[in-house]
């Protein structure tokens, strides 16, 4: 240590105390970037990768190639689906910090990247998602009492009492067990796909990546075997620019953006304006398409913010500026969807104070029915016995000779 | 019947499988046009196709996470890893994905991969050639561990493996590929066919998993062993002319107690043996398991005997090897204890 | 002397290091600036400069990788997994490379990095925050395992560990940071200040790799365990109203056998526990080793208790942790053992 | 299965009864791709990562702006290291044939990719390799009986018979241990190269991965990791398109070259001839420099070809043409070597057969002097003792007792 260090170490833009910086963002204008044929050859669509695909504009209009024409009513289904997931984040939220529920992770700023992925996709196309995409389950049809139940690991709890909150599934709903290990769901969404495909299926496989956990070698083994094989799938990084306490250069992006990855696996890669509904949808759009035709897959780098903590065990203050939040470039999803249908004619702040009056009616409802199923701390509980259950198929010795010591253990 | 080695048994179950079962596809590296590096898959792509029988890129993880999608969406998979100590990158989707799926979906999204891959020493491969890692799968819940000492087993036991709703991870002794091996380097190499484990079926048969079996009966002492360690021990009971029970254990996960129980019940002396390394290895479970349930039929403590607590060397292969001299050690000190 | 938590001692421990000396560097997820998710680390990097305390991408097995170059390269890595559950995808790096390179190197390259990593559950964090991996290393060689029960212990193991040459995995029970626990967890919670443990030098000392330690002495029966469990032990021995004889292993690899020898060959009677799933946890090598070096002392079978052979289950926390009930019951039926 | 697979499955141009088919190799004319400045930013360099780096033409000439203008000693240096490499591989993979050592690996048709390099480095650089280039070893002085004591895991075997034939190290040469385990070695070499920025050392890693192995999660590991911490390394990809039987189409290259997969993380990737010792050698010079000047990482993709089997448990013939090496299009590295230093009226036949002579003679008498020091089979042996060393720093009473019992065992 005799000469210092010129070890480069990145960066925060900003951390608490300093000016919110998001100067590193690179903005494309709403409407600017060109939109390839869907057919085009990866080596030609670099570019895609560098840019950032968006709809809509500072006045609220859908301008530009990819401007996916989305009738009213689907863009009011996506409001909807996103003011839902909104509000319900904040309501279960609340109920961790009154100690009912053990955990929870919020998607507040996030909700265009699921739901409007969601909406653009089949309904039996196969999600792969990471914790903080709930909008998919609502768009997929997952009824709160049933989300709200596994948050209690109560009776109803379709883990069982197995798994932390949000870390849902549904095989029925074609949404995959969500892991509390970081990447995992990439490449296994991969083979999933490359299944599709030998199979000769029309559907395809959608997982969703933190930038943080793009870090993890799943990753490159997601882009990896996607591009040997052409799997027909599409690999969301949703780029909310934090990972807890970490910005998103130490997921080396401090030079190039995540979406680049992918062209050098010989597959396309969008970046896109995360917050911006119909930019998602209709990227999404581009990259089932071509799945569907058989040219493979896409990488789709969502741009986007992480306007809350990153768990119900974070407190953001401590490493980034407390007003960043209002300082991120491209706005609020749902705030700009509602702002594009205001200047279409078609919707209102009643309609929106309604929808919201409306939701909440419904959250408060589910969650009055799903508390009577019980809780980790009150009401009826699962049984103990279920601890034993799917470690295999059938119940080896060892296992029910267990379940006999416990029940015994509890009298 | 017809006469294999381990390999075509293996190839044959394979076979076998994919004949009757369309979804079943295989996947790893080197496994598809030029059948493997030890030529387990040889001649499946021809017969199948590329693809059901895929090369895949150097990615262990990648492979495994692979399987378990191709699993989730319908097929069976049968993936290779080349060399069992090349299994570690792949750890992560084994144990944290793999084992845990049906178990945290609560049995909707269960992932019945079989993940096989040559294991043990004896072929001059040096530390990275030559591992057991059965331990440190073993301790991990919801992936059933099995390893085959003969060409009947290893086909009757793949085939149960691929058929299983379970992931499992199947392990072949490769030292046993092509014969069985008593722990003498030093003598001519004995083919399966003068074996009568190496006649095996054509057609479709299973060996149960979770099930052990006595490869010889005996009075004076119990050995439990499994791969390999079966023909060593079973030299080492010739050579000593002692009335040993000598049984195979087959199934690590699911284990088969009450057979050993049974054993060791009957003949108050057990020694348990295995290739890998001692200190923590499978033989720890196994000689725990014994004493909390035969202790009051013990007349010696149980003898445990595996590889030493070292890496496994490319000089000292054989003085690493629990060959039948350091069997034969632990049995008299075994049949000596009063 | 100073009253320190867990989280303060090894704290400390890092601090005592880098301040003497500046080949120690620290690196792992959101432990520069943040200071860890259990704040571990909290003003290191202040302290020490950010060439010092590196925030690393979330990739394990790059930051063990980068470790092991650091220490060929003379500095002394302390990486910390932010979760011993997430450890798995660094496993190759550990077991292939950083435990072999001494021994394939003859010596030449040894890396001697320290991982620190939580394990242990009882803080309701579910299958993936709340494991203990200790046999998935034990059984590797060439690396330290160790884990302290108090935060005297935790600061001079880790500083033991970060000035060993040889590579150490130090896994610290989370649910311990705080304060003792006994295994209710409806009690109030306690903090370390109320315990003589919780008394901690201010400077350098080192507590030995390698040595267990008494935690207290008895004549009745010997509980060998660490971590969580030492605590639970305790408690379980109190309600008894038992003379047992509490053992804190601490160091699993290596294993101080002639303490825990010594001890069972007085008792007579010997229970093992540990948090981690039974069948094939750490707690097998204990007993096969105790029946093999104290069978003819034993008076009853060894017990084992641990967690059950499954996951760590979210809703079933209490039902899954070895409370003080299950170790009651095991002790009774050790003591009614004739 | 009811419909039929549309899995892409990459195919090898041509395997065993087909006509060799080297038409998906990318060529630019030699001279033809530009030198841009050292310090240039990695965003700039994007085309390196595609076209090949040339310096020998067709006429054996140096041209063009990568030329590295050597001396003419240097060049005879460079010549002379690898015929002996080229030698002793023949000489040892005879001696695994006649089953004096256990097991071989030969480097033939690769070695300018590591003479070259290796000369262009600093003694005190610390090297990273594979299994395949032991050029490395020669040109950082080992002797000739040190390497082939290892070989023969003898009593002088600087691997105390640990490790299999071909896995050599040096400490006091800076050749780090070589890893069974593929791609393991370039994570490591990032991390040294953190090591060396941190503590303000001058020295660069550089480490070699085959293209197959750039498959392994360790290479992503370590192009994030050189990409965050700008750790002054060299990446050297050795693309001989061949991983055992699988050709380099499986690691993802039927699309981008491997130098590409640099870029996408903000970091030079330079696609080099890896046949001609004049590119070699100015691609590692110009990463070299980069390095050292605090610009952080350079990829380089080195083109060449396995011409020889795998190992010697491989037998090509089962996968690709016998002819196929012949039809490599980059020629032979000794060959293009020598006809350019003879067109400078630098060398002759004559020289030529002298200097083979010369060294098989060294080889000749450093066998003997090795053999001497024992084999696995014959002579004197190591001491099973030091099985038991070096696990730990100082050996645990565990490993004292089975010492103690293997002593036993063996009378
Ligand atoms: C393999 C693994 N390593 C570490 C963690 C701990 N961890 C949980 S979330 C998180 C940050 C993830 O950030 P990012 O991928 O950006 O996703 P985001 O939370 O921003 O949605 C970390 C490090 C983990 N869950 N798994
Ligand atoms: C992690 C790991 N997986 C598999 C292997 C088996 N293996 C040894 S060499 C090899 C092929 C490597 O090919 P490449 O990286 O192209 O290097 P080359 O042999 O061509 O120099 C394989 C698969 C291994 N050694 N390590
Ligand atoms: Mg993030
Ligand atoms: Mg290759």
């Amino acid at each position: 240590m005799t000469r210092p260090s010129r070890l480069h170490v990145p960066h925060a833009p900003a951390r608490p105390g300093q000016p919110p910086d998001f100067s590193y963002v690179h903005l494309s204008p709403a409407g600017a970037v060109a939109r390839p044929d869907i057919g085009a050859p990866a080596s030609e669509l670099g570019p895609l990768s560098l840019e950032l695909i968006r709809v809509l504009d500072d006045q609220h209009a859908a301008v530009g190639p990819w401007n996916p024409n989305l009738a009213i009513d689907e863009l009011q289904v996506g409001l909807r689906w996103m003011v839902l997931t909104r509000l319900y984040d904040e309501r279960m939220f609340k109920t961790q910090r009154q100690g009912r529920i053990s955990f929870y992770v919020k998607s507040t700023g996030e909700e265009a990247v699921s739901v409007a992925a969601g909406l653009a996709l089949k309904p039996t196309d196969m999600l792969f998602p990471s914790y903080r995409q709930q909008g998919l389950q609502f768009v997929r049809g997952m009824s709160l009492v049933d989300l709200m139940c596994q948050l209690l690991s109560n009776t109803r709890d379709m883990c069982k009492g197995r798994q932390l909150p949000v870390l849902y599934h549904s095989k029925a709903r074609h949404l995959f067990t969500i892991s509390g290990n970081l990447g995992t769901q990439c490449p296994q969404a991969v083979g999933w796909a490359m299944a599709s495909a030998i199979k000769g299926q029309d559907d395809l496989a959608a997982t969703w990546i933190g930038e943080g956990s793009t870090a993890a070698a799943d990753f490159h083994n997601a882009l990896l075997f996607a591009s040997v094989y052409h799997a027909p799938a599409i690999l969301n990084v949703v780029n909310n620019q934090w990972a807890i306490s970490t910005f998103q250069g130490f997921a080396a992006a401090e030079q190039r953006s995540f979406a680049s990855r992918a062209p050098s696996y010989g597959i396309p890669g969008l970046r896109v304006d995360g917050n911006d509904y119909l930019a998602v949808y209709a990227a999404t759009r581009w990259a089932a398409e071509r799945a569907r035709r058989g040219d493979g897959a896409t990488l789709i780098e969502l741009v986007t913010y992480r306007s809350s903590a990153h768990s119900s065990s974070d407190d953001p203050s401590r490493y980034r500026p407390k007003d960043e939040p209002e300082h991120w470039p491209l706005g609020d999803p749902i705030e700009r969807l509602k702002q594009h249908l205001i200047a279409l004619g078609a919707w209102s702040q009643t309609q929106h104070a309604a929808l919201e009056a409306e939701l909440n009616e419904q959250l408060s409802i589910a969650w009055k029915e799903a508390v009577g199923y019980g809780s980790l701390s009150d009401g009826p509980k699962l049984h103990s016995d279920l601890m034993f259950e799917d470690v295999f198929k059938d119940m080896p010795q060892n296992l029910i000779d267990q379940r006999a010591q416990l029940r015994l253990e509890q009298g | 019947m017809a006469q294999m080695n381990m390999i075509q048994a293996l190839n044959s179950a394979m076979d076998v499988c994919m004949a009757k079962d369309p979804s079943v596809v295989l996947l790893g590296q080197d496994i598809g046009y030029f059948g493997g590096v030890f030529r387990v898959t040889d001649g499946l792509q021809r017969k199948y196709g590329e693809h059901r029988v895929l090369d895949t890129p150097i990615s262990e993880s990648g492979i495994v996470a692979a399987a378990i999608g191709m699993a989730v969406n319908g097929l069976k998979p049968v993936a290779e890893i080349q060399f069992a100590d090349y299994i570690y990158p792949g750890y992560d989707q084994i144990v944290s994905e793999l084992a845990r799926l049906r178990y945290r979906s609560a049995g909707d999204f269960p992932a019945a991969v079989t993940i096989r891959t040559p294991c043990g020493g004896g072929i001059h491969g040096g530390q990275t050639h030559s591992q057991s890692p059965e331990a440190l799968f073993a301790h991990v819940c919801g992936i059933k561990v099995v390893m085959p000492s003969n060409p009947y087993d290893a086909k009757g036991l793949l085939i149960a493996a691929i058929e299983a709703e379970d992931p499992v991870l199947f392990l072949e002794p490769k030292r046993l590929y092509n014969g069985p091996f008593d722990g003498d380097p030093g003598k001519p190499a004995v083919p399966w066919s003068s074996h009568e484990k190496g006649e095996v079926p054509e057609g479709h048969y299973t060996v149960p998993l979770g099930q052990a079996s006595v490869v010889r009966s005996g009075a004076a002492v119990t050995i439990i062993t499994y791969g390999t360690m079966v023909h060593v021990a079973l030299a080492a009971a010739r050579q000593l002319d002692l009335d040993a029970e000598i049984i195979d254990v087959r199934s690590m996960v699911p284990l088969d107690v009450e057979l050993l129980v049974a054993s060791v019940e009957k003949t108050g002396r057990c020694l348990v043996a295995h290739e890998a390394t001692r200190f923590g290895g499978f033989g720890a479970e196994l000689a725990a398991t014994i004493q909390e349930r035969c202790f009051w039929h013990l007349q010696a403590p149980i003898e445990r005997v595996g590889g030493w607590d070292t890496p496994y060397p490319h000089a000292f292969e054989w003085e690493y090897f629990p060959g039948p001299q350091r069997l034969s050690a632990a049995l008299t000190r075994l049949m000596e204890a009063a």
